[in-house]
């Protein structure tokens, strides 16, 4: 403080060029413009919010590539996303839960057999603290984090309780929204997925094998006793 | 300042009573839902009573009735301006149960996101302080600006801007994505930059010096058997920063300084934790240098059943010592959790800073305390 | 850190008893305050965390050596108790921690407050007064903290159980907690 | 009561109400704006021209605000005096509303078709009162009712605290602010707006003059506890009493005392350019006569954006600091600046270096009262340096 005042002075000189840098700065202008869009057009990123009743963002539509928000399922692609859904409902992630916001029923089939989907999958994202813990503990990939953010709905029972076919997304989307963890994902569970055919193989090999040695050896038996039994003959 | 003899006032026949304003809990300035019942003679405070619970949704007891991993996420609940710090603490205690090796890759992380942390958390608690003095929100936003830069890093490593919940037992939930490095380097390298200006904006107002020094003095005998911690007792002049006094992950690879004051008044609480930003930068800087590559994950076993012990992990978080105890009795559960909340406990002393000042200085009083009431009240 | 020594402790207090597994020293009945004050005098200036903890009435096996000489195992009760433990460190000789356990009863539970030694205890020990129902002896300003004055229970108790919710209404999450509390969602 | 002299109080009347409180309107845009601006944010950016999606940069938020205000319940509290609850936003109003007739503002040039209309405004104008000044301090005083009735008929102890506080500090701070006008006053001789106005023409500036620049200071920070503003805005302190003697204040209720507040910063910063800067002088005034009203605004506008400006960087004072600030430091400084500027108003035209002399003295008396003052007051509040444990 050199004169009487100068501290208040220093301050005002900061507000001031902070006041002149908001036009010309943008690193002094922070806050996002929620500018409007053009007619008919869905909103394309986070600056931009739905403006009629029911519109959702556009599929598109995510924060950064990195942020989560709530779960969703995924598939492998196909006519039938059901077909190829990746849950097997195992119901792993609605024991982990913490907040208990999933809740899974098996799928049967007609006659009663166990088909490895689920006939019920909910998410009540009004529980759902967005944690990911479902996602670490799923053991089959089949359940990752969207980060579609906007999911206002006037109802709050039922409109937030997502539904098994609200939660289904493709892989190919995954990839569009989480490019490289999608990708991260892929190769481990390629790797994953080589290793263990490698294994299957190398078991299988060994089967084999282990048949072929007994089957050997049996022959080999069988040899003998042939053998044994021309030698007794010939005895 | 010794308040008046108000007996006396009583017997001149005056019939006077003092003025109980129930500040709260819904106040612009106590931070959350927190109460003060002040008693006010004129507009000095004679009396003031703190009343907690209203945020209070048994944090321990839910935790008792959970699995290990899945509490993680809560601890970012605690205090939500410091989720890392959080989920570091509660981490510690738990790696301590089933003795896990971290790598050092993640402890270089864990170090990177505490700091970042205690960054966030400082810078903001001082655009609230000067909030709190009456500026309006002003420094508030240019803090909020920084904070921003640093959320967005979060972001990018753990997918959420606050409740990370990136820490698991040992190690890290995932790595950074590439070029999260030199992003993060970029925001430490220009935090200095701002720091000068809020110094310029804040340290020598005229109108701040005499709001803060002098108000709400907390000495240093008091401070330490209250049991207060981090900035505010390094204010009154206790140098007890548990990243030196228990050199946790690998605190003591890095060379870094810890200020404290001498006069314990608001204007020291302020101005260490404007030092202490200083100093974590120095640490962000050597951290950010030295962290080598390798796995970030620990050999944690799939299923976390530790035998039966008792633990208590603590860190230095941004607003004390945070620490959590953990009884483990053999099963998937903690039988007892405890978190040893370094809000609630700093707020021990907020009477006796109050007596005999403003009401005012209550408000600014609190601020300086750095309270978050997810804390507070668990 | 180095560690905060219990020997002197033992040794000056012979009536304490050392929990070797979990590492605390076992407070004689009535005999808190004096110990706190003698550790106070010793340097120990700081107390950190203040907490209880609640054990039911439980069956212990246990694997004695009879009078023959023989290895046995026994069931026997163990009465349930309410601990109220004290992480204690020095800030003066940047030691610790040093564990204290006051022990007491499930029913009536009493302890001696340590607030006048350490004024940190003051909000911590009416935590525990407040969610275990410990009445603390000496305590300046015993009340309820973080429920309001007039709840009866003590939540943090084991044997604690719900009130009925009187805001309760139907979400479609009713489903899941129903199957949590048939235990059909095995831990 | 002639038709032509109708005519000419309609006019001198009329734009004062008019330009106002539409000013009013602007100021409340302009100070978000400018405050949003100083904080980094955007401020009012979407409400224009309704029905259509034109931005218009906000420039409809003061009237959606206005529909919004009209439109809300008027909520008095229980066991609340209403009279007095409903008195007190007019009673703010009414006299802020009152004193801008006695700012320099000359409307004769509306009436170009007649010159005895003209000659009627002039005479009818309230500053060409021989009291201008007086009336004007005058009857800002009851703006201290008004504040005291809000406070007290809401029952509500915020509000309450923020009626007391406001009582005291426009007592104390009137008491400066009518000393620093002092100087003005002797310098020129009258009380006279007009002439006060007069006498500054040819860039004579008040301000320009140590004792005019002191007094200027004085009269401006004076200014800003009158008008309840940043740093002084203790009556309506946000984060100690919420909002101070108008919390229990809802709907148009609100909007009044809010315009109140609003003109009163009009009406003090007129007289601020009145007394110091020269009123409606600037280029052009003699060719355009209409360019006076501009000028004349513009000054007013400029302080209100120093007004805005510091309320984006200041925190707030304490009661009792607000209080040694005005008697301990504003009034022993603005006694000696009248000494001041009656000892160099006899000592005036003595020649170039007796004014450079008078000058040079009067500035380094000023600067030294105010240090010392500053050290008296605040003996023990500077920056400290700290210590680091490695």
């Amino acid at each position: 403080m050199s004169f009487l005042g100068g501290g208040i002075f220093s301050g005002m000189a900061v507000t001031l060029r902070n006041f002149v840098g908001s036009y010309f700065d943008p690193d002094r202008l922070t806050t996002n413009d929620y500018s409007w869009r053009p007619e008919g057009q869905l909103p394309q990123s986070a600056g931009e919010y739905p403006r009629e009743e029911g519109e959702q963002l556009s599929d598109a539509t995510t924060v950064t590539n990195y942020s989560r928000n709530f779960p969703m399922l995924l598939h492998d692609g196909g006519d039938n996303p059901m077909d190829a859904i990746r849950c097997v409902a195992c119901q792993i992630c609605e024991r982990e839960c913490p907040p208990q916001c999933i809740y899974i029923e098996k799928d049967y089939g007609e006659d009663g057999k166990f088909i490895k989907r689920p006939a019920v999958f909910d998410i009540d994202v009004s529980v759902c603290m967005s944690c990911q813990i479902c996602v670490e503990v799923c053991p089959f990939d089949a359940i990752v984090m969207n980060s579609q953010f906007e999911l206002s709905t006037p109802n709050r029972f039922d409109g937030l309780l997502l539904r098994r076919e609200d939660l289904l997304k493709s892989n190919g989307y995954y990839h569009r929204i989480h490019p490289e963890e999608a990708a991260q994902r892929d190769q481990r569970m390629a790797e994953e997925k080589a290793a263990k055919e490698a294994k299957k193989k190398a078991a299988a090999e060994a089967a084999k094998k282990k048949a072929e040695e007994k089957a050997r050896a049996e022959a080999e038996a069988k040899a003998q006793e042939e053998t044994g039994d021309k030698e007794e003959e010939a005895q | 300042m010794v308040a008046p003899n108000y007996e006396l006032i009583e017997q001149d026949g005056l019939e006077t009573s003092l003025l109980e304003v129930s500040m709260g809990p819904h106040h612009p300035s106590t931070h959350g839902v927190f109460r003060m019942d002040v008693k006010l003679d004129g507009e000095t405070v004679v009396d003031l009573k703190p009343v907690f619970g209203y945020l209070h949704r048994n944090h321990e007891k839910l935790a008792e009735n959970m699995s290990y991993l899945a509490n993680m996420p809560f601890t970012d609940r605690l205090d939500y301006f410091n989720s890392m710090t959080n989920n570091w603490a509660y981490a510690l205690a738990a790696e301590e149960l089933v003795e896990i090796e971290v790598p050092e890759r993640a402890e270089y992380l864990r170090v990177i996101m505490a700091e970042l942390t205690r960054l966030v958390n400082h810078v903001s608690l001082v655009g609230f302080f000067v909030n709190d003095l009456g500026a309006l929100g002003t420094p508030l936003m240019y803090a909020f600006r920084e904070r921003e830069k640093i959320l967005d890093l979060f972001e990018e490593a753990s997918g959420a801007r606050m409740m990370c919940n990136y820490f698991r037992f040992g190690g890290l939930r995932c790595d950074v994505p590439a070029g999260w490095l030199d992003r993060a380097r970029e925001v430490v390298d220009q935090f200095p930059k701002f720091l000068d200006e809020y110094e310029k904006l804040l340290c020598e107002n005229e109108i701040i010096l005499s709001r803060t020094q002098g108000v709400g003095t907390l000495s240093r005998e008091l401070a330490i058997n209250a049991g207060i911690t981090g900035p505010m007792l390094r204010a009154s002049g206790v140098a007890y920063d548990l990243r030196k006094v228990d050199a946790y992950g690998i605190y003591d690879r890095f060379q870094f300084r810890v200020p404290y004051g001498e006069v314990g008044d608001c204007y020291d609480r302020f101005m260490v934790r404007m030092l202490e930003m200083r100093e974590s930068v120095q640490i962000l800087k050597q951290a950010l240098d030295g962290i080598p590559e390798g796995e970030i994950m620990g050999k944690a076993p799939r299923v976390f059943k530790p035998k039966p012990a008792e633990v208590y992990g603590r860190v230095e978080g941004p607003k004390g010592e945070l620490g959590f105890y953990l009884i483990a009795d053999g099963t998937p559960k903690p039988y007892r959790y405890r978190v040893r909340p370094p809000s609630l406990i700093n707020l021990t002393v907020l009477r006796d800073m109050c007596l005999g000042q403003k009401i005012a200085d209550a408000v600014v009083i609190l601020g300086s305390i750095d309270i978050v009431l997810g804390e507070v009240d668990r | 850190m180095s560690e905060l020594s219990h020997e002197p402790l033992l040794k000056e207090f012979p009536d304490a008893r050392w929990d070797e597994a979990f590492g605390a020293v076992i407070v004689p009945e009535g005999r808190a305050r004096v110990m706190a004050e003698w550790l106070l005098k010793q340097g120990v200036d700081y107390c950190s965390n203040v907490t209880g903890v609640d054990y039911l009435e439980a069956e212990v096996k246990e694997k004695i050596t009879n009078d023959a000489g023989e290895e046995e195992t026994v069931t026997r009760t163990e009465p349930g108790r309410i601990d109220v433990v004290y992480h204690l460190y020095s800030m003066r000789d940047q030691t610790g921690p040093l564990v204290l356990k006051q022990r007491t009863g499930r029913e009536n539970s009493q302890a001696e407050s340590l607030t006048p030694v350490w004024r940190s205890c003051e909000l911590q020990e009416r935590e525990v007064f407040d969610l275990f129902g410990v009445d603390f002896k000496g305590h300046p300003d015993q009340r309820r903290i973080l429920m309001w004055d007039e709840y009866e229970d003590h939540p943090m108790r084991k044997d604690y159980t719900e009130p009925f919710d009187y805001e309760w209404e139907p979400t479609p999450h009713d489903e899941i907690l129903e199957k949590h509390k048939k235990g059909k969602v095995i831990f | 009561m002639s038709f032509e002299l109708v005519v000419a109080i309609l006019i001198a009347t009329v734009p004062l109400l008019v330009i106002f409180p539409s000013l009013f309107a602007l100021t409340t845009w302009l100070e978000r704006k400018a405050l949003a601006r100083i904080q980094n944010r955007r401020g009012p950016n979407k409400v224009g021209i309704p029905c259509t999606r034109i931005g218009l940069f906000g420039l409809g938020q003061p009237a959606a605000d206005g529909i919004k205000m009209l439109f809300k319940e008027d909520i008095v509290p229980n066991g609340a005096d209403r009279l007095f609850h409903l008195l007190a936003p007019i009673l703010a109003l009414i006299p802020a509303m009152l004193v801008l007739c006695f700012l320099p503002l000359d409307f004769s040039f509306v009436a170009v078709w007649d010159e005895s209309i003209a000659k009627d405004i002039k005479a009818v104008q309230g500053f060409a009162l021989d009291g201008a000044v007086i009336f004007f301090f005058a009857i800002t005083g009851i703006n201290t009712l008004s504040v005291f009735m809000a406070g007290w008929a809401s029952r509500n102890k915020y509000s309450l605290l923020g009626g007391m506080r406001a009582i005291a500090q426009m007592i104390s701070y009137e008491i400066p602010l009518v000393l620093s006008a002092v100087v003005v006053v002797m310098m020129v001789g009258s009380l006279n707006a007009k002439e006060i106005a007069d006498a500054q023409m040819g860039w004579n500036w008040y301000v320009f003059t140590p004792w005019g620049l002191a007094a200027f200071i004085i009269f401006f920070i004076a200014a800003l506890a009158e008008t309840n503003r940043s740093p002084f805005d203790l009556p309506e302190a946000e984060s100690e009493l919420i909002a101070g003697y108008f919390t229990e204040y809802s709907g148009f209720k609100f909007a009044l005392f809010f315009l109140g507040e609003y003109i009163s910063m009009f009406a003090i910063s007129g007289l601020a350019a009145v007394l110091f800067l020269g009123g409606g002088e600037g280029p052009w005034v003699a060719v355009y006569p209409w360019l006076a009203v501009g000028w004349f605004l513009a000054k007013i506008f400029s302080l209100i954006f120093v007004m805005i400006w510091l309320r984006g960087t200041l925190p707030r004072l304490r009661v009792d600091q607000l209080m040694a600030f005005a008697w301990k430091f504003l009034l022993p400084i603005s006694i000696i600046n009248i000494l001041i500027s009656g000892i160099a108003w006899h000592l005036r035209e003595q020649g170039a270096a007796v004014t450079a002399g008078v000058w040079g003295v009067s500035l380094g008396i000023l600067y030294v009262t105010a240090v010392g003052l500053n050290k008296l007051n605040r003996a023990n509040v500077k920056p400290r340096e700290y210590k680091y444990a490695e």
